[in-house]
């Protein structure tokens, strides 16, 4: 009990404790703290040090290791550099959001790392459900009307969402109806252990309900415009934590009800949903990277671009499920990395709009440089980790060539759109001299952060550390994949 | 052996942390062109000695055994690594005097040296490796350290547009190779390449992976018509990048294709045939559509198309000779493509190096902006030309010695395929000469527009450096010595075709020709030549005086015959292939006023394949609004839509 | 080969050298003749060549050295060239396989030379003949390896020396292909020696000459080298044409000699004759013409390909 | 009388089709939040545990009672218009959803053959969810869109007690709380953009797109 108490405690702790110590500084180290700590019990927990029990509610497989500790390394980062954030010089209407950005730090960590580690489908839907309401007033932290109206689709989108997931669970109950689950009809393992018995049909219907449900949380299309709105409008620190995280707190519902499918003669089903819907988010996402006027925008497109490649990997199984799983921990890492610089440019240039941010690289060459290597990470080159999942996930395609030719050519497209954006912001010259805004940099606690990401992504791609691949494979054989 | 190797790579390395760290740019410069090109020594030791040894072939990295299994020293791979470290070199050492003109800017020339030095050691593993993963991670790096390398002068809006399409393109040949590599894997079952095996056996994977494979290659190597990106981006490059990327990165598409021979044995007939045809399509249309450029760094970037339509040409042969196991073929063909490839890596690293010597002296690529240089730099205009006679492929040097292995290839085969085949080898060969009348046309235009004349714009002087002189006399040197003395290099040769050669009997170089009575001949000429320089200048009877002008004596510069009339003659017979597109505006009164000029060369590819199917695909995308609306209904209607779309797949799944 | 033979083919070698003005004499007075003169003596390019040769050497201000090197380079390539084509039955002084590849090269390096040498003044006259020299270049080097080409494809050889002395005359397909051959070579020799109808040796009017207007600022020793060297190219293609009939010199010396004689003086008599009767053509299209030449050499081959 | 219940249930779903009135649509979310209240105290008369009689009372206090009273100020407080403008015409609103209806019923009565559930409420659940939805999509107002969500939060409610399974309490509790919690932020938000926005509804929302 003494990981789950370090997991959860100190967060549920620190939301009291945040609320009623008004200085931010020592709000700020609270959290940093619950973060470091939450960090390390999960990466014991990841390389086996610590082995947590288990019981209806609460279970460790590999699949929560895995997602736990990127929620921990996300968060981790993210709270790390929120301070300097929030010192930023401002506008006053943010005063307020910044009153609460801690508070909802923490119960975010807290509501999260209980849907990672949840074994109870009802549990995981309160949890995921809180953890929308709190990053839902983050997202309104600029007070704007932008901000509002985004605050608004997600919130509203998710919430229906979710109530869609909470349908798709009660078909789950409903499959096992007359069966020897009666009774203890919302537990995974359970479910897992007599996969057999279920009904197919509400089996189905509870995986269609489910993926529609959660793909509004995932960014799956064409489920994906709240997320869109929310992750480019919100403060990079919390775009950073949704699209590294959050995304992926979803995903593990959608892997869930897909686990318990995999025995059964469902899970063929599964896949093709899975990878109808895949395809529609690069689809989505090499449209728009040719109509987004927003680099914010743009990345968030690229998130439902990759949230798509993992969702097609999953359903194709075999190596591209390994590749997936491992693109699932290089996504958040790359995408940590480019909402906080992007979050730079943004301070700098004082707009999100791509047409009024010229040659970053000269004026900020930190960010710039930080910004251009995080976008080559993503789109998979060599020595970044995600190009290796890539790898690995065509390869497992390769069994159905119509399908790799035909996201090699979007992927293709969504690179040369992505790289129009990025290129014009990076390198264009500026159309009038005089105007500058007065821009100057120096290394600071974002950079620091996306350069150890960065390095973090070599190393997790180049020298693959075997603890991580024992992980992923682990996660495969859980999902009856032998490889 | 191989800790030369990693004191080479490790010194290159040492030398990118050298031009992060040393302050004073002009230092870093100087230590990081000391550092590299010691560690290039290094690493062409390494090369020389395997190559002397082959057909041993060590370990890399025998200390660790799983990194020794991903590299492999064969005959191949380190004359590849010869052919790197040799054009390498020179380029090096021009970067000191190329870069004076930017240290203004120091951060863009710290972040460029270290892309070069890091494009040179991807390049290298790149050609060693043996493992498919290992082979694509320093592809995409190259690619990529390339593409960095391009941006030394980021703000200007061509070298954004070049470097773009360069960036693009490559990166779809990558996904090519994605598919080829898969495929060979799931045919052996291991990602080693000495373990792939391709036979026609497999059907269709057969053709699938050939086609992938050849396509990612082949728009590396810039044949016809991959090509587009390939003036685009030599032409904006910095230029002593521009040398390393004519010289060497687009040689690892024909690498690629090198060991995908290696992969496909044995070779249907049609791969061979269809790798001519493609090569003398590229060969004739490089050169002819070179002679159309105005830009000095185009147009190079253009002749780099032709000469690997020459490999090409070369390859072709070899792969019939594959076909039908006929040794010789295979030795002239795929020889004298190696040959080639090394010889191009040589006068095309001269030429683009000379290029960039006049572009920081002059800062213009433009050549009807040129001329008189010979007057103030005789010595380096004397050393491009030795350039300009070997890419024609003239003899004694060494261009001759290579197109000379693979017309010879040709008459080989005449003499032992019977049938239709004279007749398309006596058409390649017709064709191959066409090439050599172009290229001729071509560097007698160039030399002439560039050095010769009259100024046609002043300036004030023009300075070669010491280590100009030294890198590009280097490569003059080499280019007259594998001219007169092919057999130092063509014994190595021998040897790495034998990795192509089934059967015993591999054939050496020495049964083809009687190598020393061609150096001979060349030697006499040479002495020849000398002695009646020698003979003439003594002669004191000389006078100087004004140039006849047919009794009109007020010339000027701008008189002087242009590069663009000089071609036009050429060019007129084939306006419409190559996209020739010229603005007249004739004086039509009797007395003269204002007239002018203009003429562009297009590019078939570009303007015709590559730019209609881009807009048309992105005219596609941008009309499809469907998904852009604003209002949240919609977004609840496609949910609810999806919920009903996925039920009727689940219907039809179930009852289907 | 043994060195008797190597001294049996410098004979000839020496020999040509003397006589290739005399070829050019003999065209001129045969011209001359043709159109009712008297004309110059067929000595006349002896004494020309030797006045050139004593006269001081002008160069232009804006001459550089490659004014000064051009010439010999140019001089010494279409010597060597000498060096290695066969003359009637004797084998060269070089004979090696695929010296048909360095045969053609060395012509090419001589004509860069040249053509360099004329740019180098910057005057526009030059400009506009070393342009067409370049194109003219361009179009006849298939030629040269369609009509050579084609009978090294046919007999397997790639020495010169080999490909003449494997010609059999044996059926009437061969005879016909070695008469279509020469009528390509002959148009060959027409467009790289400058002759009529692709270039007018005589006038002197600028603007329609290429070889006589690239040489327009060379002087003395230059033109010396530039005359003599063309005075050689006459020959060496003179002798390429009248090579095609070595088959009837097979079987006696004497025999073959005295053909090789008759042929290349006939070829001097056409010369001659087309000279005076045919105009120049136009410019732009003697491309065409060349690639009529070419085509001529495309479907002789393919006739004999494929009635054989 | 279960069944009863949920036809009663779809009826409040017909009435909520074809009215107008903002003030209507809160009176039949207090309706539906009583009807289900009654459904989920079922197990409580089998059982009569004090366990069972928890979630019935709260989901009473907060589905019948504060959601509609807190819903009820947002409108004054907002001071809408009280009559909903469609974007469809009630007639053919009415027709689809009739027609949606139908269908529902009809396949959940195929369904019923061969697997375990029992149809009725299983149709009216269903129904409640489709007719939330139609709402959001088919009314502008936003506040309008939370009674549309209710509505459909009331369907998957009365799908989970048709279901013999069992949540824990606590589960139950937090779902309803962070129901509560949702419907209160919409509420903020609403209010927010009316200040904000010259009118709370859809309209108003179009500044983020590509």
């Amino acid at each position: 009990m003494l990981e789950l108490f370090l997991l959860t405690a100190l967060p549920l702790l620190n939301i009291g404790l945040v609320y009623f110590l008004k200085n931010r500084k020592i709000q700020y180290s609270l959290t940093l703290f619950a973060a470091t700590v939450h960090l390390l019990c999960s990466f014991l927990i990841f390389s086996g040090f610590l082995n947590p029990s288990e019981n209806d509610f609460i279970r460790f497989d590999s699949l929560t290791k895995l997602f736990l500790m990127v929620l921990s390394n996300v968060y981790f980062w993210v709270t790390l550099v929120s301070y300097s954030y929030l010192s930023r010089p401002n506008i006053v209407k943010e005063e307020k959001s910044k009153k609460l950005y801690f508070m909802l730090l923490n119960l975010y960590l807290l509501a999260n790392t209980l849907a990672l580690i949840s074994n109870h489908l009802g549990l995981f839907w309160v949890a995921s459900e809180t953890t929308t309401l709190c990053v839902a007033p983050l997202i309104f932290y600029y007070r704007d009307e932008e901000a509002l109206e985004a605050m608004w689709k997600y919130l509203f989108l998710v919430s229906v969402g979710i109530a869609f997931a909470f349908v798709g669970f009660l078909f789950l109950t409903l499959s096992a109806n007359g069966t020897v689950l009666d009774g203890k009809q919302l537990v995974v393992t359970n479910f897992i252990l007599n996969a057999e018995v279920l009904n197919p049909i509400w089996l189905k219907a509870a995986f269609i309900f489910v993926f529609v449900g959660l793909s509004t949380k995932i960014g799956i299309a064409p489920m994906h415009p709240g997320d869109i709105d929310a992750t480019s409008n919100s403060p990079s620190p919390v775009a950073a934590l949704m699209s590294g995280s959050l995304r992926g707190t979803a995903l593990i519902g959608v892997l869930r009800v897909y686990q318990i499918m995999v025995p059964t003669e469902t899970a063929e089903f599964a896949r093709i949903i899975m990878i109808i819907g895949g395809m529609f988010s690069l689809f989505v996402a090499f449209v728009f990277m040719f109509k987004v006027t927003n680099y914010k925008r743009m990345i968030s497109y690229s998130s439902v671009e990759h949230l798509g490649l993992i969702v097609i990997g999953i359903g194709t199984g075999g190596i591209a499920f390994v590749g997936a799983m491992l693109h699932v921990v290089y996504n958040s890492i790359t995408k940590v990395v480019l909402f906080l610089n992007a979050g730079n440019i943004h301070r700098a240039y004082k707009s999100r709009e791509t047409a009024s941010v010229w040659n970053v690289l000269n004026a900020m060459p930190w960010t710039g440089w930080l910004f251009l290597t995080g976008f080559f990470a993503i789109i998979a080159m060599p020595p970044f980790g995600i190009f290796f999942s890539e790898l690995m996930i065509f390869q497992g395609l390769m069994a159905k060539p119509w399908l790799l030719a035909g996201v090699l050519f979007l992927l293709f497209f969504i690179f040369v759109g992505m790289s129009k954006t990025v290129f014009q912001m990076l390198y264009k010259a500026p159309p009038d001299i005089a105007n500058l805004p007065e821009i100057s940099e120096k290394f600071d606690i974002t950079h620091f952060a996306s350069l150890i990401l960065l390095l973090m992504l070599i190393g997790l791609g180049l020298f693959l550390p075997s603890e991580l691949y024992e992980m992923v494979t682990n996660i495969a054989l859980d999902f009856g994949i032998i490889l | 052996m191989d800790h030369l190797f990693i004191l080479g790579c490790s010194l290159i390395l040492i030398g990118a942390v050298f031009a992060v760290l040393v302050k004073p740019i002009q230092l870093a410069l100087r230590i990081y062109v000391g550092v590299m090109s010691a560690g290039l020594l290094f690493n062409l030791a390494f090369a020389l000695v395997n190559l002397v040894h082959l057909p041993a072939t060590p370990l890399l990295f025998p200390a660790f055994p799983v990194l020794s299994s991903f590299f492999r020293l064969d005959g191949l791979a380190l004359f590849f690594l010869l052919i790197i470290t040799s054009a390498a070199i020179p380029a090096i050492l021009s970067t000191h005097s190329y870069l004076n003109q930017y240290l203004h800017k120091a951060a863009a020339v710290r972040a460029f040296l270290v892309s070069f030095s890091l494009v040179l050691l991807s390049t290298q593993l790149l050609v060693l490796a043996n493992h498919a993963i290992v082979f694509l991670i320093f592809w995409e790096l190259m690619t990529l350290m390339a593409y960095l390398g391009l941006l030394l002068e980021k703000e200007k809006p061509e070298i954004q547009k070049g470097s773009f399409i360069y960036f693009a393109t490559t990166h779809f040949a990558t996904f090519c190779l994605y598919i080829f590599f898969f495929l060979l894997h799931s045919q052996s079952g291991s990602w080693l390449f000495s373990d792939f095996q391709l036979t026609q056996t497999s059907g269709m994977v057969f053709y699938v992976a050939f086609f992938f494979g050849f396509v990612g290659f082949a728009i590396k190597a810039g044949f016809m018509p991959f090509h587009f990106w390939l003036p685009h981006a030599h032409s904006i490059a910095p230029t002593v990048l521009s040398a390393f990327l004519s010289a060497v990165i687009i040689k690892t598409g024909i690498y690629g294709i090198f060991r995908m021979l290696e992969f496909c044995s044995p070779l249907p007939l049609w791969i061979g045939a269809g790798i001519l045809a493609i090569s003398l399509f590229s060969a004739i249309f490089g050169v002819w559509y070179a002679l159309a450029q105005h830009d000095i760094k185009k147009l190079l970037a253009y002749h780099s198309i032709e000469n690997i339509g020459i490999i090409g040409i070369g390859i072709g042969l070899g792969c019939l000779g594959m076909t039908y196991s006929i040794q010789p073929l295979i030795w002239l063909g795929l020889g004298g493509a190696l040959f080639h490839t090394f010889n191009h890596a040589i006068f095309k690293s001269l030429l683009f190096l000379g290029s960039g010597v006049i572009y920081s002296n002059l800062h213009t690529r433009n050549i009807e902006l040129m001329g008189g240089i010979v007057k103030s730099a005789p010595w380096f205009v004397g050393l491009f030309l030795i350039g300009s006679v070997a890419i024609s492929g003239l003899p004694p040097l060494n261009g001759f010695m290579s197109e000379f292995l693979i017309y010879r290839g040709f008459f080989e085969s005449a003499s032992i395929f019977g049938g239709y085949f004279p007749f398309f080898m006596l058409l390649m060969t017709v064709g191959l000469a066409f090439v050599g009348g172009l290229a001729l046309a071509c560097f007698t235009k160039i030399n002439s527009i560039m050095f010769l004349g009259n100024e046609r714009s002043p300036h004030l002087k023009f300075t070669v450096t010491g280590l100009d002189y030294l890198s590009l006399g280097l490569l003059a040197f080499v280019c007259l010595l594998f001219g007169i003395y092919p057999q130092i290099i063509l014994g190595i040769i021998s040897s790495v075709v034998a990795i192509f050669q089934s059967g015993e009997s591999a054939q050496t170089f020495s049964t083809f020709a009687q190598w020393n009575f061609i150096t001979g001949i060349f030697a006499a000429i040479i002495l020849l030549i000398s002695t009646l320089i020698i003979w003439k200048v003594s002669r004191t009877n000389q006078r100087k005086s004004a140039a006849w002008g047919c009794g009109y004596a007020g010339q000027t510069s701008r008189m002087q015959y242009t590069a663009s009339s000089y071609a036009d003659d050429i060019n007129g017979i084939a306006v419409s292939v190559l996209h020739l597109k010229s603005k007249v505006k004739i004086p039509e009164t009797i007395f003269p006023v204002t007239s002018r000029f203009h003429s562009h060369a297009g590019d078939f590819s570009e303007d015709g394949l590559v730019k209609p199917i881009y807009s048309w695909i992105i005219g596609k995308i941008t009309s499809v609004d469907f998904l852009s609306r604003t209002d949240i209904r919609f977004y609840i209607l496609f949910m609810l839509l999806t919920v009903l779309f996925y039920g009727g797949t689940a219907i039809l799944w179930t009852y289907l | 080969m043994d060195l008797s033979v190597s001294l049996q083919g410098l004979f000839p070698f020496v020999l040509i050298l003397l006589v290739s003005p005399f070829l050019v004499g003999l065209i001129n007075k045969q011209k001359a003749i043709l159109t009712g003169r008297i004309g110059a003596p067929v000595w006349q390019p002896y004494y020309d060549l030797a006045r050139l040769s004593r006269k001081e050497t002008i160069y232009a201000t804006s001459a550089s050295f490659i004014s000064r090197i051009a010439p010999v380079i140019s001089f010494s390539a279409i010597l060597f060239t000498l060096l290695i084509l066969p003359i009637g039955y004797v084998r060269p002084l070089f004979s090696f396989n695929g010296d048909i590849i360095v045969f053609a090269y060395l012509l090419g390096l001589a004509r860069f030379f040249q053509i360099l040498g004329a740019m180098d003044i910057g005057s526009s006259f030059e400009g506009m003949g070393a342009a067409r020299e370049a194109t003219f270049a361009v179009f006849a080097e298939p030629i040269f390896f369609f009509t050579l080409g084609s009978l090294a494809f046919i007999s397997g050889h790639t020495s010169i020396y080999d490909i003449y002395h494997s010609i059999q005359l044996d059926e009437p397909s061969a005879l016909v292909f070695i008469i279509v051959s020469s009528i390509s070579g002959f148009i060959l020799l027409v467009t790289e020696c400058s002759r009529m109808p692709i270039d007018d040796p005589n006038t002197h009017l600028e603007l329609t000459m290429i070889h006589e207007v690239m040489i327009l600022d060379n002087s003395g020793i230059d033109l010396f080298l530039y005359q003599y060297g063309s005075y050689i190219k006459i020959m060496v293609y003179a002798v390429f044409e009248a090579s095609f009939f070595n088959p009837f010199s097979m079987a006696n010396e004497w025999l073959g000699f005295s053909v090789f004689i008759v042929v290349i003086f006939l070829l001097t008599t056409v010369i001659a004759w087309v000279e005076t009767m045919i105009a120049r053509f136009k410019m732009k299209s003697i491309p065409q013409y060349l690639l009529f030449a070419t085509a001529i050499g495309i479907l002789n081959l393919l006739i004999y390909t494929f009635v054989r | 009388m279960e069944n009863v219940l949920s036809i009663l249930f779809c009826l409040t779903l017909l009435y909520l089709v074809v009215t107008s009135r903002i003030k209507t649509y809160v009176t039949i979310l207090r309706i539906q939040g009583v009807l289900l209240s009654l459904i989920m105290i079922f197990p409580f008369l089998h059982h009569l545990s004090v366990h069972l009689l928890i979630i019935p009372i709260v989901s009473l206090i907060v589905k019948a009672i504060i959601i509609p009273r807190f819903v009820n100020k947002i409108v004054i407080d907002l001071d809408v218009k009280r009559i909903v403008e469609p974007s469809i015409q009630p007639f053919n609103f009415l027709l689809l959803s009739v027609f949606s209806m139908s269908v529902l019923f009809v396949s959940a009565h195929v369904l019923s053959g061969f697997t375990t559930i029992e149809p009725i409420p299983f149709a009216s659940a269903f129904s409640a969810m489709i007719i939330g939805i139609f709402i959001i999509i088919f009314r502008k107002k936003l506040i309008i869109h939370v009674v549309g969500f209710l509505i459909l939060e009331n369907g998957i409610l009365l799908f989970g007690t048709s279901l013999s399974a069992e949540m824990p309490t606590i589960v139950e509790l937090g779902a309803l709380l962070d129901i509560f919690v949702v419907v209160f932020l919409m509420g903020i938000v609403i209010n927010r953009i009316s200040s904000t926005f010259a009118q709370p509804d859809v309209t108003a929302l179009g500044r983020l797109k590509d």
